[in-house]
């Protein structure tokens, strides 16, 4: 963009940044290094100080038995990246519609909210045999509890952040004779949206907690089967290369929805 | 059998995919399930899952499940299971110490570190301890966790492990022959483990789905045993992060255990209706189940005796 | 005024009619189909369970409180430390907030694996992974909050000839109060069932073992009732630092 | 209390005493409004002819945003008070979409750039996107946003803001305008130019007009017309005709006539903020 | 360029050239900030005469707030310029803790009361607490603030945190204080009667004064003198002295002397507005 204002007010360091190389290329450049840097620290300071491998094996190590094995990484990611990925998408918008409704209609708010709340202080892995016994093996079963994990975070915020719509705001798109759905769709949900975002950051993080949690219950693929499967063989390198595999996943999916974050709430990024 | 006369039905496990369970993946492998008009879906286990209870509310057809001291309790709480076969013959789990350390004897044990699971193995614990007159609060026993390391590392006196899984990881990761063990078998107690279970409903309606199921799954762990290698290769198409020679040994291990007591005469799977009431009378005594069970309910023997003695012998 | 004092009142009889239709409605699906208590026990009889087994019960509890207050106070020292350090020596955050970010990316359940195999089965695994479920977000909300500070606000205090470390004690600290509380309210429950998961892979006792043991033993009023206990020490220990938080915020 | 004058001001009519135009566009007569304890508006009388720039003064709090609320059919007055429109007898709901509101401040959408801005109440209208943002489009240059159609809010001036409010207002086309201190968030250096602007766009398109300000050189600047309020319970206390010529020139507020109005209104204004002053100081919230 | 000048305006004296008292407390000369590309002041020269009120007027973003943040130490100029405090030339960072500064906004701190928050600076030099209340308490009347001490901020008027705010510069008491429009957020009416109080508590005090506004009426009623600044880059380009006699009543806004030194003023400040005001338009940003 060539705003005077975009111009004006950064130019000194804009003009500074350009000289180099374009921002994102940049800033993938410096995320590299920084994950080089990181990968020679972990494997200098094992053979450096002698750490045993039962505590932490050499990076080389693992990905090395990564590699040894590839499919069942790819798949497991590509599993749990599917159970994160559905419960995530109906946690999220779950989470919109009952914040929508809760704002709405205030007496179901009040009856429902708190069993929202309670809901939300259960460990789901205690009645892990109850999902099972409902949804079986599947992945929806997988989704529901990441699902579980999800929505309520965004319930929360989606209600937070449209009470902090403006009155006087309402005040005047009641004075063009807005409708109630105009009012919802043209007002109320963007001004939520910086808050739904920051909900929606949160559940990205949540959703694959409950998709490994989920993998617990009984299943053969995903990253959360590879992580107990390595803890209960004593499997160090087995289960830093699950964590590996996990944190690629999880830092990925974060990385994701604060990119989409930064494009649709750019108004909010300035303040 | 075409598919669509296919019969649905599932499997589930006590735990993870391993060699503990080969014949059931190279049964499925290898057809023999289909074979037999089943389309069989193996389920793994997981912590805080409960295969009597999946198999009692018909979440699974077959289970593979704890041991009959978790068929007593089931049937005690009033789940409608029915065991139709059994397993490993003799317990799996053994007690291990250093043999250069203070624990010579079972009478050595008062007033060491143990640690077991209280998943079934802390009654062996108290069964054998009370074969020779110690209460179990004369030492110290503790919840065993996840990983052999404490006892490796010198912090505790007794260790449980099963001989097709901790132990290889002990003997791993110490000097051979450094280890002096304590066998159940030798204090009187057994313990038989691994039950086939299925729904009491099953076990009336479909009783041709059982014996069907049954004689796949013995064929399949008749190949697992003249092939370990192939079958190991076979569980770890399903689970591919697991390390081959515990594998391999873990087989080796579970043969013996499926093989031995009445099994080596009446083939595997067999029920020996004189170690069950031992153990029911056992858990009995010690109040883990409230109340006696009805034996005959509750282990039912004769799906697997309608298969000729041929077929079960491996 | 009347009005005002109405209004929290029948938003209470509506939570409790809520509470009620939903005991109500578990209680006649468990009666109406007869579902056995390993699919779900009725509420009364989970009640009547839980005040049967309840000095097991309040034991359990008391031990995963332990963890997880321990934990949770670890957890927020060790996330207020570091974001107090970033905040006094900018140059750490560039070391510090990529790391933390790419951790906390990781699903804590992630680490109980690890953290079982270095820390042992005791309290002091599940201390060391409350602390570290914590730790993260009380140092994201304590740093978002310390970075809010107004500008001119610091210039101010500087005009005055204040130090870093008066700014920071005087203007950044209370100005990072109202988001650090927010972080430690939400950090609550998370700390009793971070606690509770990872008692369930393996410990000495707590909730978690309970579960695990009731489950085993097919024992299913009693993992509902030290369920009915987790949610309750959990509301509790929320309640309090929420109370907590209405206390020292009072300005907001 | 009767507003303290200097001789002869310019024509001073008292507030209970109808403008004498024929046929008003708007008039209230006998309005109150209470809100639960606090009597905001206590009979109130105005009335606004077609075509004409009326300018509202009053201390804090007296009511000056709830009179406007009523005009723009947010709040029903309380039951027995007339409110006429275009020559008949209404309810404020009535009004709801036929008077076009700009509140006290731009309250522009941060998510909608400049022209989607302007162009909000013509969508909720139910016009086309495409036609309304042509009909927006040609209007920028007059409220010298040409080029600034593609800009965010947030990448505008205040004075700037304040414009792309104001065009959203005039795109409304109704009979009547309510502007409620539209450049209350300025400084007073760029106030200065947005009044003067202001005029000229008002010169052009002869918009009816109720405009309320803090400011007693705005509202001589502006108006035709002058209503001070009372403290609260608000009403009218003085109606000050503003007889200085039109187009306005900036240097007309050193003028002599400017002053001598701006005196009178001081007055009248002194007597009521002081009376409001010492207990709004202890009672109003910040913000 | 030059002001127009009106004939006989009172004395004006060039910036260039120097104020002609003996002794000032402050003097800057030739002092220039760059703010990467942006040149914000540029050659300016100001003196300030111990207990002098100087008032500085200027269009927005001229650099008066720049201005304000080098003489209170937390800028430095650029190197070459000359700044002289109490007669010692020095740096700007030396002047940390040595002037009392209000900036534009409050900037109460909501969890402190109202006592707590004047205190504050003395808290900073290290006084004990105590004492530092029993001085403020001491103080509290004369600000209008009686009774009001255990209140918090937010449970405050507008006018009273200002006054606050006031308090808390008054209470750190150094050779001069640097008032950045500590009237810009209030309304017209509150900002009169906060504008005569001032000057009853100055009166009284007689401290020296650099006060910022964007209001010709308050820097003439306010000032000894007044600066007009250029558009940016900023420098002095009027220097006026405000010859009217103290103390100084509200009517005095109306008379004929006032009104001559605003239109000089207003001309300059038209000048300088109109420089900036379209290229500002497009720059500045809000809030
Ligand atoms: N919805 C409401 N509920 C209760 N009191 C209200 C409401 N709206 C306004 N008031 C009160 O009515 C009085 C008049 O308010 P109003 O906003 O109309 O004043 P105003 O003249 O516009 O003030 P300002 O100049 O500060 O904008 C105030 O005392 C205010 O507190
Ligand atoms: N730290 C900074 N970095 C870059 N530019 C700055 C900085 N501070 C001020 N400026 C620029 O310097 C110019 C003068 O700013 P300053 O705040 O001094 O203006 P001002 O006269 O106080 O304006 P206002 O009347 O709006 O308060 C502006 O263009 C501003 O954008
Ligand atoms: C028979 C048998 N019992 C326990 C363990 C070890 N173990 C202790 S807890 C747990 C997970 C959930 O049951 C496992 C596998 C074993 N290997 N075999
Ligand atoms: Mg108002
Ligand atoms: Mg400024």
């Amino acid at each position: 963009m060539s705003s005077p204002a975009a111009t004006s007010i950064g130019g000194g360091r804009a003009a500074a940044r350009s000289i180099t190389m374009p921002d994102p290329l940049r800033k993938l450049i410096r995320l590299l290094l920084g994950l080089v840097l990181a990968a020679v620290i972990w494997e200098g300071a094992v053979l450096l100080f002698g750490i045993r491998p039962y505590y932490l094996p050499r990076l080389s190590t693992i990905l090395m038995a990564m590699a040894a094995t590839p499919r069942a990484y790819v798949d497991g990611f590509l599993r749990t990246l599917a159970e994160t990925l559905i419960g995530f998408a109906s946690g999220g918008a779950f989470g919109v519609l009952t914040g929508v409704v809760f704002f709405r209609v205030r007496a179901l708010r009040e009856m429902i909210f708190p069993i929202f709340v309670v809901s939300q202080t259960i460990p789901v892995i205690a009645f892990g045999a109850l999902v099972v016994l409902w949804f079986g093996n599947t992945l929806l079963a997988k989704a529901i509890i990441a699902f579980y994990l999800t929505f309520f975070p965004v319930t929360v915020n989606t209600l937070l952040g449209l009470e902090t719509v403006d009155p006087k705001q309402v005040a005047l798109m009641r004075s063009f004779g807005a409708s109630n759905r105009q009012l919802l769709l043209c007002l109320q949900l963007p001004t939520a949206l910086p808050q739904i975002f920051v909900a929606l950051r949160l559940a990205a993080s949540l959703s694959l907690v409950g998709a490994i949690v989920g993998e617990w219950f009984g299943d053969t693929t995903g990253l959360g089967v590879l992580l107990l499967q390595a803890m209960f063989t004593e499997n160090v390198v087995a289960i830093w290369g699950a964590l590996l595999a996990a944190a690629l996943l999880g830092t990925g999916f974060y990385a994701v929805i604060a990119a989409l974050e930064r494009r649709l709430v750019f108004w909010s990024a300035e303040q | 059998a075409p598919a669509a006369e296919l019969q649905k039905a599932s499997l589930r496990l006590k735990w993870l995919p391993q060699a503990q369970f080969a014949g059931f993946y190279v049964a499925a492998a290898k057809g023999y399930y289909k074979a037999e008009g089943i389309d069989l879906t193996i389920n793994p286990g997981g912590p805080n899952l409960l295969t009597e209870n999946l198999v009692a509310t018909g979440a699974d057809t077959f289970g593979l499940s704890g041991g009959t001291d978790s068929v007593f309790a089931a049937r005690d709480k009033g789940l409608p299971i029915v065991c139709i076969g059994v397993s490993h013959q003799i317990t799996p789990f053994i007690f291990v110490t250093r043999k250069d350390g203070p624990v010579k004897t079972i009478q050595d044990f008062k007033g060491k570190t143990v640690t077991t699971w209280f998943t079934g193995a802390n009654h062996v614990l108290t069964g054998m301890l009370a074969k020779e007159g110690i209460k179990p609060d004369e030492l110290k026993i503790q919840p065993q966790q996840v990983s052999v390391t404490p006892f490796v590392d010198g912090n505790v006196d007794v260790v449980t492990a099963t001989y097709y899984n901790e132990f290889y990881t002990i003997q791993s990761r110490m000097p051979k022959d450094s280890l002096k063990t304590f066998v159940a078998e030798d204090y009187g107690i057994t313990f038989p483990r691994d039950t086939l279970i299925v729904a009491e409903a099953t076990a009336k309606e479909k009783p041709e789905l059982v014996k069907a199921f049954l004689r796949a799954s013995l064929k399949g762990w008749k190949d697992a045993f003249s092939d370990p290698k192939g079958a190991v290769d076979t569980v770890m198409a399903t689970a591919p992060t697991l390390d081959r020679a515990q594998q391999e040994f873990m087989l080796t291990e579970v043969k013996r255990l499926m093989t031995a007591g009445a099994a080596a005469k009446n083939g595997m799977f067999w029920i020996d209706a004189d170690a069950v009431k031992t153990a029911h009378d056992f858990f009995l005594k010690y109040g883990v189940i409230s109340k006696p069970v009805d034996l005959a309910a509750a282990y039912d023997a004769s799906f697997i005796q309608s298969i000729p003695a041929a077929d079960r012998l491996p | 005024m009347s009005r005002a004092l109405a209004a929290p009142s029948l938003a209470f009889q509506r939570g409790i009619l809520g509470a009620v239709l939903l005991a109500a409605c578990w209680e006649g699906a468990a009666r109406g189909l007869h579902l056995p208590a390993y699919v779900l026990p009725a509420v009364s009889d989970i009640l009547v369970g839980l005040w049967s087994k309840r000095t097991i019960l309040f034991d359990a509890a008391g031990y995963t409180l332990l963890e997880a207050l321990t934990g949770y106070g670890l957890g927020c020292l060790i996330g207020i430390g570091l974001a107090v350090a970033i905040a006094l020596a900018p140059a750490l955050r560039t070391a510090i907030l990529p790391l933390a970010t790419a951790i906390n990316s990781v699903p804590v359940v992630g680490y109980s694996p690890l953290i079982l195999l270095w820390f042992g089965i005791g309290v002091s695994s599940k201390i060391v992974m409350v602390a570290m479920a914590v730790s993260f977000t009380i140092l994201l909300s304590m740093l978002a909050g310390l970075d809010r500070v107004d500008r001119r606000a610091v210039d101010l205090m500087k005009s005055f000839g204040a130090s870093r470390l008066g700014v920071l004690w005087r203007l950044r600290l209370p100005t990072a109060l109202p988001l650090l509380l927010a972080g430690m309210r939400v950090s609550t429950v998370r700390s009793v069932i971070v606690a509770i998961v990872t008692e369930m892979l393996g410990a000495h006792g707590g909730l978690g073992w309970v579960i695990y043991q009731a489950v085993l033993q097919i024992d299913f009023v009693q993992v509902w009732s030290a369920i009915f206990v987790a949610s309750a020490a959990s509301l509790a220990f929320f309640g309090l630092v929420g109370l907590l938080e209405r206390k020292i915020l009072f300005w907001t | 209390m009767q507003a303290v004058r200097l001789p002869d001001p310019g024509p001073i009519i008292e507030a209970p005493q109808a403008h004498p135009r024929p046929e008003p566009l708007l008039e209230l007569r006998a309005i109150n409004k209470t809100f639960g304890s606090v009597v905001a508006l206590s009979g109130l009388q105005a009335s606004v002819a077609p075509g004409e720039f009326v300018t509202v003064v009053g201390p804090s709090g007296c009511g000056k945003s709830t009179l406007f609320n009523i005009v723009a059919g947010l709040e029903e007055p309380d039951t027995g008070g007339i409110l006429r429109f275009e020559g008949k007898s209404c309810h404020a709901a009535d009004l709801l979409g036929r008077v076009s509101f700009m509140p006290q401040r731009d309250l522009l959408f941060p998510w909608r750039n400049v022209v989607d801005n302007a162009i909000l109440a013509l969508e909720v209208e139910g016009m086309k996107r495409d036609q309304a943002r042509a009909k927006a489009l040609k209007m920028l240059p007059e409220f010298g946003l040409a080029g600034f159609e593609k800009q965010y809010p947030n990448q505008l001036s205040g004075g700037m803001r304040q414009r792309v409010a104001l065009m959203r207002t005039f795109l409304f086309e109704r009979g009547l305008m309510l502007l409620d201190e539209p450049f209350g968030a300025l400084d007073a250096l760029t106030r200065t130019m947005m009044q003067r602007w202001l005029l000229d766009v008002w010169q052009k398109y002869r918009r009816t007009i109720l405009f309320i300000t803090h400011d007693v050189d705005e509202a001589i600047f502006l108006g035709d017309r002058v209503l001070v309020m009372t403290a609260r319970p608000g009403s009218v206390k003085l109606e000050q005709v503003v007889d200085l010529p039109r187009p306005r020139q900036p240097e007309i507020v050193t003028s002599p006539e400017f002053v001598r109005l701006k005196r009178t209104l001081l007055d009248a204004i002194e007597e009521e903020s002081m009376k409001s002053f010492q207990s709004s100081i202890a009672q109003e919230k910040s913000q």
